[in-house]
């Protein structure tokens, strides 16, 4: 039980496959009907500087611990059958995959809900950081929108 | 002993990412703040106008939480994750 | 360009890949910052019965004009930056792929409401039928709420 | 001659897919309609009791849709795509 609940929030350095997290939520139930996913992606433009490289830190422990309460609550509160966090840290290059979510549900409308708000509260309670990288040096993301 | 950690622009404003502190068998975040006002005067002012977030054991505190011998205490600047 | 356009509105017999059509829509910009995909399954319930297997039937050019109106509606609507959809036809196993939505943009607010949208319209708009096979035969599903 | 077209639950009901009619250089939906209460009832009430949609030419078409010699019209019953 621990080790698929792991498995379904995780923190890593590597890049993930979208098609293999859907087919592994895809496992939790003959009745899933509609899947909605997130994926956060490096873009070149921010705040009109072009951005080359961005780097991600976390604080282990606590975010994998975040994640897996907002995962939890997801499922509950808007009553989805399952759904799966992976946040990459490390160094990510324009056009890399940075963060997905996975909401799988029976109908359409809770997963839209569902993985809109998992999103946000991602970015609001889990200690996770971005570093960009433009033309004029290394800057501390400090607060999106 | 507590365990301090700094993260992401803290931890060049600190000059560090961790350090271990001995602050007696408790404290509270509000008195660690007053602490580190003497040896690291920009996080302790940071701590006190609520810039950073603190942690306790990896839940989030606040200027009353109390603080434990051997308890890890982190200092974390608003998140960035997500990315957008 | 018109080859550009029509692959990313697709009724198709064959399976299609997640992760490749993600791909697909990155090429269209550097400045992708996020990803809103809609994936519908096969889910083997509806309305109490159990279903062993789907069908889908389309009225071929009018369902491809519809999608490609809807893309094009949904990308100046939103303002994102591209949309594909592809539709599955003929015999669907439970737990199967049926229909995706990808919407891409600058920002994730966007692509989750042309996202949504986009399913919703297709729903509406788009002429395909579902033929759903269960225990007591054979039925056209009239209308899905 | 134009070309009428029946899809999912109608090819049931119509007992084809496909069919060729002579309706004159022109017509409209509503008259069509009419030659159909005749030979396919069922259809033609359907048609104008909007249980169905029409199409002209891949169009979404209503009763006084014009239809010219050539075209093809197809019968619509309600879609049901995208899974749910």
């Amino acid at each position: 039980m621990r080790t698929i609940m792991e498995s379904k929030v995780r923190i890593q350095r590597e890049d993930f496959s979208v098609t293999g997290e859907i087919e592994a939520i895809k496992k939790s139930s003959r009745n899933i009907g509609g899947i909605t996913v997130f994926l956060g992606t490096g873009r070149e433009l921010s705040k009109g500087e072009n951005i080359s490289k961005l780097n991600f830190e976390h604080y282990p422990k606590m975010a994998e611990k975040k994640l897996e309460e907002l995962r939890v609550k997801a499922i509950e509160d808007f009553k989805i059958i399952d759904m799966s966090i992976i946040h990459r840290i490390g160094e990510i290059d324009i056009g890399e995959n940075i963060v997905l979510i996975v909401a799988a549900g029976e109908h359409r409308a809770e997963t839209f809900k569902a993985c809109e708000w998992a999103i946000a509260e991602l970015k609001r309670t889990t200690p996770i950081w971005k570093r960009e990288t433009t033309s004029t040096g290394e800057v501390w993301v400090q607060a999106t929108p | 002993m507590i365990t301090l950690k700094y993260f992401a622009s803290l931890k060049t404003i600190a000059g560090k990412e961790e350090e271990r502190l001995d602050v007696g068998s408790e404290t509270t975040v509000q008195k660690l703040s007053e602490t580190l006002l003497q040896s690291s005067p920009q996080i302790g002012e940071m701590i006190q106008g609520k810039k950073v977030m603190v942690s306790v054991n990896q839940d989030v505190a606040d200027l009353n939480t109390v603080i434990h011998d051997g308890d890890e205490v982190a200092f974390l600047p608003p998140f960035s994750g997500g990315s957008l």
